[in-house]
């Protein structure tokens, strides 16, 4: 087993080998857990939004996007980025502020952006990122291309504006593209019912005569699985479909949240449907992996990331000059 | 060398680029079939088809968003803002994504974008559908921002904006649709952002015009004892120093003539630098002649005087020459009577 | 049969008498038809947008709401505004831009005002009144009163973001707020389903777990009906209500617009349904208004129109001063 | 004169309102069970309850709408926008609705709605959570704005804002939160919209800051072989003309000291209304320091270099005074550096 480097490799490795997925997933995971913890250091200038618990829809989106796709994505898009393609040097260089990151340090953690896989800029401001996935979902329309588009937002981002516009738009123009709903449950520090009056984000979708699914999130296959299928239909001019991911996040909404709100019991509850822990578990049973081979996916993801980290941390910051690149286009 | 209305004027551009670049996509409420509320896109639909003339539900968010997206990913939109306080509901799209893909892109992702919106007083339309509002988009780096003063203008920096890989804001004074002039087509009708225009040459000082204030400073010159070079200032974002700062280093005085109430108006950027890197070349006080800081009122008296009118202009940059003083505003007189 | 000429009176006279509701939309309609013709005349600065054929919607919301309530309402307001209480005068000062205007003639057609009969300025911003009404019912639970407030709306504006956005917060905080839109099919120059993939806005409120309803928006006493059972809810803590008033719009969007888009036959089937027509024919049919008594509420009714037009032509332009009032507050 | 952050001067300025008046509210995400992201509106949840204080969905364009309507029906609500930003999504309801409501109501409609937004760099939030955006809210008649620069003046300003019978925007540098003073609370902390401070005395130049700058330019002038009378200005919308002018009148030079870019920055206003009112008065150019005019970069050492520093402003004051010309901002070197 090895880490494919390149980041069209990584990409690909996804489609079908389920190995890949974990493996991701294993990554995903470390890598947030180490930013938790060199922003605990204080090595994090800034702030941090981690998708631990969500790692199966990263992966299930990667998996059945194509890289002439294009993602919208958010804050919390660590998992995404990665999934993508992006390497953890991409992303822990930008979250650190060097040269060595995505946009060489000018972003930072909420800003990664590669369009070789498809990733637009990630979006800071909530539901920003819907209308423009139905945007580059346009191009394809007008160019006949059969590409499409992925929007992935909160449950939270379903209370603005412009996901109602969004989906409307996207409905009336039959545009290829899915959006993609990561019901984590929380926006902030408020529970879902407290800011969104139904149970399941999925039922928005007939405001636009949409068709929509709930799918369990923690479960990278089944959210490959679903969001293939709506890619399916988009690719074939069947129009746009909302799929609601049903997943946790095991952590803070960010920084140095430790998400005292949550009710008691709750975080177990879903730590029992982990995805990292269950689908290596599958794999297994269905013996595509020994025990031994899990535990080495471990450590040679760990040892990834920490050479990553070493990488990170010898590039050095930005040069001053690097602020008035990029401006305005050539 | 065609003689065309402004808004045919801005049709003819679009059309022009469309023809040139299959890319280009025109998107708004009501400019495909009705070919725009203004008559803006006239003949585009009909010769470009649905797939890229598109009428839009009432979202300029999603619309704007979508452009965005689609500027992103290779289309080069070009979007209608029928009136531009509907930026209002939509601005974060333009300003906080739109503007900032480049920079956060590290300069991989263009957004070729292009905005239209209308823009101010004098038809009639009421506080919400009046005003100007440039502060709204001055000071947003990475975005560009032209204004039309006319057929001709309106016809060379729609191109621009339309071939520029910035995303760019043109904003087309409202009561200049209808105004005729010859206008020069094609290639050499194009004009570059960032570039101001010469409309009247003099000597007494230097007045800095934009959109619907360059026909009337130059009427008041035409017909005022003093004489003044007019500048049609043309693009704010990125706007010309050089010309201004010629000018005003020869005729040692400078006036803007603006549409929107004086605090927070495109002016106080034109005077504070003007101020700052000629100093010592000023001969009197940089004059600033705007609307009344109120909001645009609707009697039609009242929204006329609302408007700098050439008089106003003959009047303050009378006073301004006799007694080296910039004159009071005319309202200071009126705020006070019953 | 007398015209009251006194605002509240204006309004009180609809709650249950509907003599006075047939009178009110003959008034509606009499209006709407002199500001075409002064439009055409050249006597109107600026723009106009008529409720030709909406008249029954209006006089409905205005005799089931309260003068305690609050109504927010749009540009197409003129009829909202007659029908709450405000007089010919106030309305055709408004929009000649005179003194004798609702607000002096600083406003014009798109911004009408009388808040001693609940209406908050009126929007010319597309569905920015929709949110203002759910504060303006926010009001009232905070205060603990049971007053409730109106948003009446097109249904172009339901596919913008303050819809949804204000129908989401409504829900959530329970706000005693009806929301009514007058589905005219058209917004601007484009039919509905051009722009809008849902037949009925109706089904919209699920996105909220709100109830809706559709409703015949051609009857004045059924309009009334609809929203005094929701605004009942509203007051007794029910929360909020989307009631959709099927309707149409005679004239064209606004001021020279025909309409040539509307495909034919369109105007003639809903002209069966006529508001004003049908109602009158009912009143008789029951034995509440002669054939006689109709002509002579028609004839009173632009007997007071024409007095309206009179006394506005010959108020003064607003002085120059006024634009300067009411900037800031004292 | 109690110490406190200016998060706890913010939320006692709103308790003491809220004690004073159970007609004042408070609105935005997070701010009550999680007592605001800043912790601005600290115990207000326990003592006036969830009828008052109130969690909202992620829906700026939707409460800030609903505080309009609460306000225009008679509540004074407080809403926080948690970063300016966000003002992109609801700036509709903010300047074309609520700034316009007592205009279109013949005065009959008053909305005292006060509108908080946490504002500024320093904090590594990156591009879209670190600008000022002052020119979003500028030249909107019928809004005032404020910007606190350190806890007193939070803790003034804000009690000012929400007992203003006008819409009032209250700009917050997030980077101050953290920082303590005394605090003169009650009524003499209160300080009234429209009124600048003069922060230090003194005679070479005269320095205009706003919010986060104040701190920098005063710390500058404490430490510099120069002397100026450094001027909070604290309320941008009415701004106070007659310290300024005054102070300018007596030292004859004008210096703004801003976050924002220098294109679109509130400080043109300044330079420009002095450049024409003190012509004859000013002895050398007015000078803006300011950031430059790109995006806010995220690197810890950019983003630090993107604000104003007490020794830039040092050196630029101290280049003004030397050679009598605006001296180059830092970035015309380093621009074109590799
Ligand atoms: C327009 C806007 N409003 C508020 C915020 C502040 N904010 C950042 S993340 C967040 C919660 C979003 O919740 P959700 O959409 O569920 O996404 P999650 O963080 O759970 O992935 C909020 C309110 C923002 N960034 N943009
Ligand atoms: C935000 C915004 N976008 C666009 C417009 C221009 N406009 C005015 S009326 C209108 C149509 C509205 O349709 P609908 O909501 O159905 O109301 P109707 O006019 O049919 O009563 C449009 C697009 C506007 N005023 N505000
Ligand atoms: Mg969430
Ligand atoms: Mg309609």
């Amino acid at each position: 087993m090895s880490m494919p480097a390149n980041r069209l490799e990584r990409r690909q490795a996804l489609q079908d080998d389920r190995r890949a997925r974990y493996e991701r997933m294993v990554e995903i995971r470390a890598l947030e857990n180490k930013v938790q913890d060199l922003f605990d250091e204080g090595l994090v200038h800034g702030t941090t939004h981690l998708c631990l618990g969500q790692e199966a829809v990263a992966v299930g989106v990667a998996a059945a996007a194509r890289v002439s796709d294009t993602v919208t994505c958010t804050y919390r898009g660590h998992g995404v980025a990665l999934a993508l393609g992006l390497t953890p040097v991409d992303l822990l260089g930008e979250i650190l502020g060097r040269e060595a990151g995505s946009i060489g340090g000018i972003g930072g953690s909420m800003h990664l952006s590669e369009p070789d896989v498809g990733l637009l800029p990630t979006f800071a401001i909530v539901g920003a990122g819907i209308p423009v996935a139905a945007g580059a979902a346009l191009t394809a329309q007008v160019r006949g291309t059969d590409d499409a588009a992925l929007a992935v937002f909160g449950d939270g981002a379903t209370n603005i504006g412009a996901f109602h516009e969004a989906l409307n738009l996207a409905s009336v123009w039959n545009l290829p593209v899915v959006f993609v709903c990561e019901n984590n449950q929380y926006g902030e520090y408020s529970r879902i019912d407290l800011t969104t009056p139904v149970d399941d984000i999925a039922v928005r979708a007939q405001a636009y005569d949409l068709p929509s699914e709930v799918v369990d999130g923690q479960d990278p296959d089944n959210a490959a699985a679903a969001v293939a299928a709506a890619l399916e239909r988009a690719r074939a001019g069947g129009g746009p479909t909302l799929v609601e991911m049903k997943t946790y996040r095991y952590a803070g909404h960010s920084r140095a949240d430790t998400a005292p709100y949550r009710p008691e019991g709750e975080f177990e509850r879903w730590y029992e449907k982990d995805p990292i822990v269950n689908y290596g578990r599958r794999l297994v049973d269905e013996g595509l992996l020994s025990g031994d081979e899990l535990d080495a996916v471990k450590t040679l993801v760990d040892e990834s990331i920490a050479a990553a980290v070493e990488t990170v941390l010898s590039s050095p910051p930005p040069p001053l000059a690097a602020m008035f690149d990029n401006v305005l286009a050539p | 060398m065609p003689r065309m209305r402004m808004n045919q004027a801005i049709s003819a551009a679009i059309a022009d680029e469309m023809r040139a670049d299959p890319d280009v996509i025109v998107l708004g409420e009501d400019v495909a079939v009705a070919e725009g509320p203004f008559k803006t896109s006239a003949g585009l639909l009909d010769e470009f088809g649905p797939l890229r003339v598109r009428d839009t539900p009432i979202s300029e968010m999603g619309f704007l968003g979508a452009a965005v997206g689609a500027a992103a990913t290779g289309l080069r939109p070009v979007v209608e803002i029928m009136f531009v306080e509907f930026l209002g509901v939509a601005l974060d799209q333009l300003s906080t994504e739109g503007a900032k893909f480049h920079y956060l892109s590290g300069g991989r992702v263009t957004v070729p974008l292009t905005v239209r919106a209308s823009v101010g007083a004098g038809l009639g339309f009421g506080t919400q559908h009046s005003q100007t509002l440039e502060g709204w988009v001055m000071g947003t780096p990475g975005l560009k921002l032209a204004v039309a003063s006319g057929p001709a203008t309106a016809y060379g920096l729609m191109r621009a904006a339309i071939r520029d890989d910035s995303p760019t804001v043109v904003l087309e004074p409202r009561r200049l649709y209808a105004q005729r002039e010859n206008v020069t087509t094609g290639p050499e009708g194009v004009i570059p952002l960032g570039t101001a225009r010469q409309v009247v040459g003099g000597d007494d000082a230097t007045i800095v015009a934009l959109g619907s204030t360059v026909g009337t400073a130059a009427q008041a010159e035409a017909a005022a004892s003093w004489s003044a070079e007019v500048i049609d200032l043309q693009s704010l974002q990125p706007w010309d120093r050089d010309m201004v700062y010629e000018s005003v280093a020869r005729t040692g005085r400078l006036v803007t003539v603006e549409e929107n109430p004086l605090f927070g108006g495109w002016g106080a950027d034109i005077v504070a630098a003007v101020a700052a890197d000629l100093f010592g070349e000023l001969e009197g006080p940089p004059l600033r002649i705007t609307a009344p800081d109120v909001p645009v009122p609707f009697g039609k008296e009242l929204e006329e005087r609302y408007m700098p009118s050439s008089d106003y202009i003959d009047e303050q940059v009378a006073g301004l020459l006799q007694t080296g003083r910039v004159p009071p505003p005319w309202w200071e007189a009126e705020k006070g009577s019953p």
